[in-house]
């Protein structure tokens, strides 16, 4: 039942396009190196034997101002210590990136709601609209750049 | 009773009854979508041909509020995501931040944190399921368990001056020391509430009416429960043992002595099941908690202006509800750069067409209720 | 003995006092009947709203304390008057049609559900002669009349053009055609014992309840009875977890009551006819009939109640289930072995 | 056999079982509380509105040095300065409190460092006029209850400070 952790090695002998790193937040990071890569790393994560990641835990997104981060937390169900974040750079300016949802149910909702905050498209996803927001909402909101005037401005600050 | 009805296949053959599909829309006001959830349902006669839920009805952008405001004073925003078990949100972020900054919490913060959290968690339960009682149409469970429910929210009252929404946990410990009376206050809760899980068997879940209602119902397999990321007693339902308090320990829940419970089958029964006894080894973590309570500190020593360094963390308890998470990308600031929210429930929300595929209106209550979900927090 | 006590005495007085006067007149004794009628009716009507007043206090405060509360406290001496205040609210209240309903039917269907349980009532022996109406055939005359209430509820169901209202309306009506069967079915039970279907002859042959020879039947039968008036665990047409308030979703105001009166009134009909047939009408010793009658027929709405605080609903298709595959094959055993034991002893 | 006999009669009995229950909760003694006659006893640190509690001669601890202001997570807390008249001392003009923002968080109350505000255990504060909701806690006449204590800041009411190795038990009593 408990196999050994994830390994760095493993995982980068695994996917040598992308970069592994021992990460700090939860288990180990892996950086892709391009997006498109995406759907099939997940594809082997989470049906190849040694890795067994079935589990898509959060899919979320990051703006750090230059680019949108997309970070994915994959954990197992069997292994249950076993975790592993994958981490994706995309551009700002409509970048499209492949749809999870054939390999996790999860990511549907998940991909509906990065829409929703950041703008991000997903291709190939079966319902690409807004999840949170109303649907004639300008703007999304989790963006750095956003700016709403209804904000709550506090005294003093 | 027990017998599942055998339909006239309808739905294969629709022509040969000449009937139409109707639309009902069930919610954002209904009397069991627990909050404002709405559930667009097509209905071939009593049966569901298809559910999609529809959120955001309680959207309050948390995620983006808490870019505007320091560590400190987004601690009692957490509150109010998972109004039912608030205790976890408020814990699960000051562990992110904790984590952020490196801090290491005293023993006894963790303590009173582990208390507080699993009172949190009976309290939780016993809404459910009172509301899952309610769901079947059963109205009196839930006057007793929010009978018992009410005295949990007069120990947190007493412990931390509200009853619901708490802002107890601060980064580094807890607010404020135990005050004098509680011990005794939650042993004497505790001695009562010992009975009162077979009460709730006697009244309800023994009861063959409503073995009838939740047996075989909504049943989620394993397959389902990985693909949609489903956590906390609706996996555990589905017979797998995960639990992080058990599996990836956090805080002091190593020292403690209870069971992870499991059900197989999969089926609102079973999540039932999986709650009702939770409810029990909550119980005797809390009274462990009390017997082995050390002296100390409360709060670490943290600087009024909290700046985390530059980094970032993924920070995780089990909630009543499951996994409950928090990102959080530090910039170095006393403000966060970016908090992401985990939420248990939405994830459980996002299995729910599949749930409800083919059953009768009767029972997407009943799964609905077994699922518990809490849409505050879904919509964050 | 009972002189004071005996109400059959004002009837057999107020009777005669009504001949003497077509007497006086000089017109025929079909106008004092007539009359007399009239103030039966008048009586009985006030009878039922009481009736109702008492069950809807009882009700409260019983599921009150089975809840661990108190129920109605503050409208006088422990809330006696909340029912009072509730009905003078819903008599004030606006009554609004919704823009889709079918008016003519959405308004009359309050009124042929209430008054479908209304017409049972006068042909329940209350006491030895007190008796509003006596029927040879009283107890084919309480089944029949109580059906068309189903159609009210029905009525009601569609024409509100709600979905919630038209589930609730169809539920109702599978489910009371399919309780009606086992119903007659464990009346028949008693029928036979009694060798009549005259609900006073049925009464006068129990001397002992026939509730000791036919307990199968009187368990049918209250169960049929619970479903019949569409309560808990068989409320499946009002559901309020599921369809907020089933058939009476759009109603408000004085519609509101009629219905609310209806379902008491049912509930009553209903258990007095429980009382009646299986535990011996207004018989029994020390006390007057009339008071007997009422104890039997408050037990078993203290029953009625005592399931609806209990038990979460049946599905509708379990629902089906029980009523074929349980109860009426058991009613059916239970007429032959009946009829066996009658033939053979 | 069994699913013809042994089934109902145990689904019979369960049922039983639960009228049982609700028979006896029936004749106990039930559990409300009603409410404007009977009250629950509040405890110590029940947080209600927010009060500056001041002294017999109307004075106030407060030294308008903000930090209520700065830390209140709503922006419910306006506070206004002056500068005293031929001195750089500050003083507080005015304390105005929007109870409509206030979540009963009690940082405020916390981050005091001069300890000149209370969470009082007033909770009947709904009001028909939304201006009313605007408090002016410097002029404010209501006087702060001792009986309350609030949510103090003071580590008055909780249990003695522990020494280590002490057990639980022996604190307990």
């Amino acid at each position: 039942m408990s196999r050994p952790e994830l390994q760095v090695e493993q995982l980068q002998a695994a996917f040598p396009e992308a970069k592994a790193e021992a990460g700090k937040a939860f288990g180990p990071e892996l950086l892709l190196g391009s997006v498109e890569q995406l759907v099939a790393v997940c594809e082997q994560l989470k049906t190849a034997q040694e890795f067994g990641l079935e589990v898509l835990e959060d899919y979320t997104a990051l703006d750090t101002g230059e680019q949108f981060i997309l970070v994915l937390r994959l954990t197992s169900n069997q292994i249950i210590t076993r975790k592993l974040t994958v981490k994706v750079s995309i551009s700002r300016a409509g970048a499209k990136v492949p749809t999870l949802c054939p390999v996790y149910g999860s990511a549907e909702w998940y991909e509906r709601e990065i829409f929703d905050m950041f703008g991000i498209r997903f291709s190939g996803h079966p319902d690409m609209r807004r999840i949170l927001l109303p649907d004639e909402w300008k703007g999304h909101p989790l963006r750095k750049d956003y700016k709403d005037e209804r904000m709550l401005k506090r005294p003093g600050a | 009773m027990e017998a599942q009805s055998k339909s006239v296949d309808t739905l294969s053959h629709p022509e040969a009854l000449q009937t139409d599909v109707i639309t009902l829309n069930m919610g954002p006001q209904h009397p069991s979508t627990h909050g404002a959830l709405r559930l667009i349902l097509k209905l071939d006669g009593e049966r569901v041909v298809s559910a999609q839920p529809d959120i955001g009805y309680v959207h309050r952008g948390y995620e983006k509020m808490a870019e505007a405001m320091t560590y400190n004073q987004y601690i009692y925003l957490t509150d109010r995501l998972d109004y039912l078990s608030a205790i976890f949100n408020e814990w699960c972020y000051c562990l992110a931040c904790e984590q952020l900054a490196g801090i290491e919490v005293p023993r006894r913060a963790e303590y009173l944190r582990v208390i507080s959290g699993e009172l949190c968690r009976l309290s939780s339960h016993l809404v459910w399921l009172g509301a899952m009682g309610m769901d079947v149409g059963a109205f009196t469970p839930l006057t007793y368990t929010f009978r018992e429910r009410e005295m949990i929210l007069e120990i947190f009252d007493l412990l931390c001056g509200q009853r619901m929404t708490f802002n107890y946990c601060r980064i580094g410990g807890v607010a404020r020391d135990l005050p004098a009376g509680f011990i005794e206050r939650v042993r004497d809760f505790l001695k009562y509430f010992e009975r009162m899980p077979d009460v709730y068997d006697r009244l309800l879940s023994d009861n063959a009416i409503f073995l009838a209602r939740t047996r075989g119902i909504g049943t989620l397999t394993q397959e389902l429960a990985h693909s949609h990321a489903v956590t906390g007693p609706n996996l555990r339902g589905s017979g797998v043992s995960k639990d992080l308090r058990k599996d990836d320990p956090y805080s002091v829940y190593a020292e403690f002595d209870f069971k992870v419970c499991t059900q197989s089958e999969g089926d609102a029964l079973a999540r039932y099941r999986v709650r009702v006894e939770e409810m029990r080894q909550s119980a005797r973590i809390i009274k462990q908690a009390l017997d082995q309570l050390p002296a100390g500190e409360i709060t670490a020593k943290v600087s009024r202006v909290f700046r985390p360094p530059v980094g970032e963390t993924y920070a995780r308890v089990e909630s009543s509800r499951g996994i409950q998470g928090f990102y959080l990308v530090s910039d170095g600031s006393a403000k966060p750069a970016r908090c992401r929210i985990r939420v248990p429930s939405f994830a459980g929300l996002s299995v729910m067409p599949k749930l409800l595929h083919h059953v009768q209106v009767a029972d997407v209550v009943a799964i609905m209720g077994s699922i518990d979900f809490i849409v505050p927090e879904i919509d964050r | 003995m009972n002189y004071i006590y005996d109400l059959s005495r004002i009837v057999q007085w107020t009777r005669a006092q009504l001949h003497w006067l077509a007497d006086w007149a000089g017109t025929s004794v079909f106008w004092a009947d007539g009359l007399g009628t009239l103030i039966v009716m008048f009586v009985l009507f006030a009878f039922c709203a009481s009736v109702v007043m008492v069950l809807v206090y009882a009700e409260r405060k019983i599921a009150g304390h089975m809840q661990a509360r108190l129920g109605p406290m503050r409208v006088g001496w422990h809330g006696v008057l909340q029912v009072i205040a509730d009905t003078i609210k819903l008599i004030l209240k606006e009554t609004e049609i919704p823009n889709r309903a079918d008016r003519p039917l959405y308004r009359a269907a309050p009124y042929v559900v209430f008054v479908s349980g209304f017409l049972a009532l006068i042909a329940l022996p209350m006491d030895k002669n007190l008796v509003p109406v006596q029927l040879n055939v009283g107890l084919i005359y309480m089944i029949a009349i109580g059906t068309p209430g189903v159609i009210g509820i029905l009525m009601a169901g569609w024409s509100s053009g709600n979905k919630y209202s038209l589930l609730g309306g169809m539920r109702s009506a599978a489910q009371m055609i399919s309780y009606e069967i086992p119903l007659v079915l464990s009346l028949l039970g008693a029928v036979m014992l009694a060798k009549s279907l005259d609900l006073h002859t049925l009464v006068e042959a129990q001397k002992i309840p026939f509730v000791v020879y036919q307990p199968v039947a009187f368990f049918i039968f209250l169960i049929s009875a619970v479903a019949e008036t569409n309560r808990n665990p068989f409320d499946i047409p009002e559901a309020e977890s599921e369809l907020t308030a089933g058939f009476h979703t759009e109603y408000g105001g004085i519609r509101f009551a009629y219905f609310f009166l209806a379902e008491y009134v049912n509930m009553f009909v209903l258990s007095a006819l429980g009382a009646t047939v299986f535990l011996g009408g207004w018989q029994g010793p020390f006390l007057p009939g009339w008071c007997w009658y009422l104890i039997k027929t408050g037990a078993i709405l203290f029953v009625f109640i005592w399931f609806r605080w209990t038990y979460p609903r049946l599905r509708a298709d379990q629902l089906m289930d029980l009523s074929w595959k349980v109860l009426t094959p058991l009613a059916f055993i239970n007429i032959l072995v009946t009829g066996l034991i009658l033939v053979l002893m | 056999m069994n699913r013809f006999f042994k089934e109902p009669w145990d689904a019979v009995l369960s049922l039983v079982t639960g009228l049982m229950i609700t028979l006896r909760q029936m004749f106990s003694k039930p559990c409300t509380i009603q409410y404007p006659e009977e009250r629950l006893i509040w405890p110590d640190r029940t947080r209600g509105r927010l009060v500056m509690p001041r002294t017999e001669a109307g004075k106030h601890k407060c030294t308008a040095c903000l930090m209520c202001q700065r830390n209140c997570p709503n922006g419910s807390i306006e506070i206004k300065v002056k500068t005293i008249a031929g001195s750089n001392k500050r003083e507080l003009d005015d304390y105005l409190f929007h109870l409509d923002r206030c979540t009963f968080c009690g940082i405020c109350v916390e981050t005091c460092p001069f300890d000149a505000l209370r969470m009082s255990h007033e909770h009947e504060i709904a009001v028909q006029d939304k201006a009313r909701l605007k408090l002016h806690l410097q002029t404010e006449t209501i006087r702060f209850n001792p009986a309350w204590r609030g949510a103090l800041p003071a580590k008055d009411d909780t249990v003695e400070a522990q020494k280590p190795g002490q057990s639980s038990e022996e604190r307990a009593d």
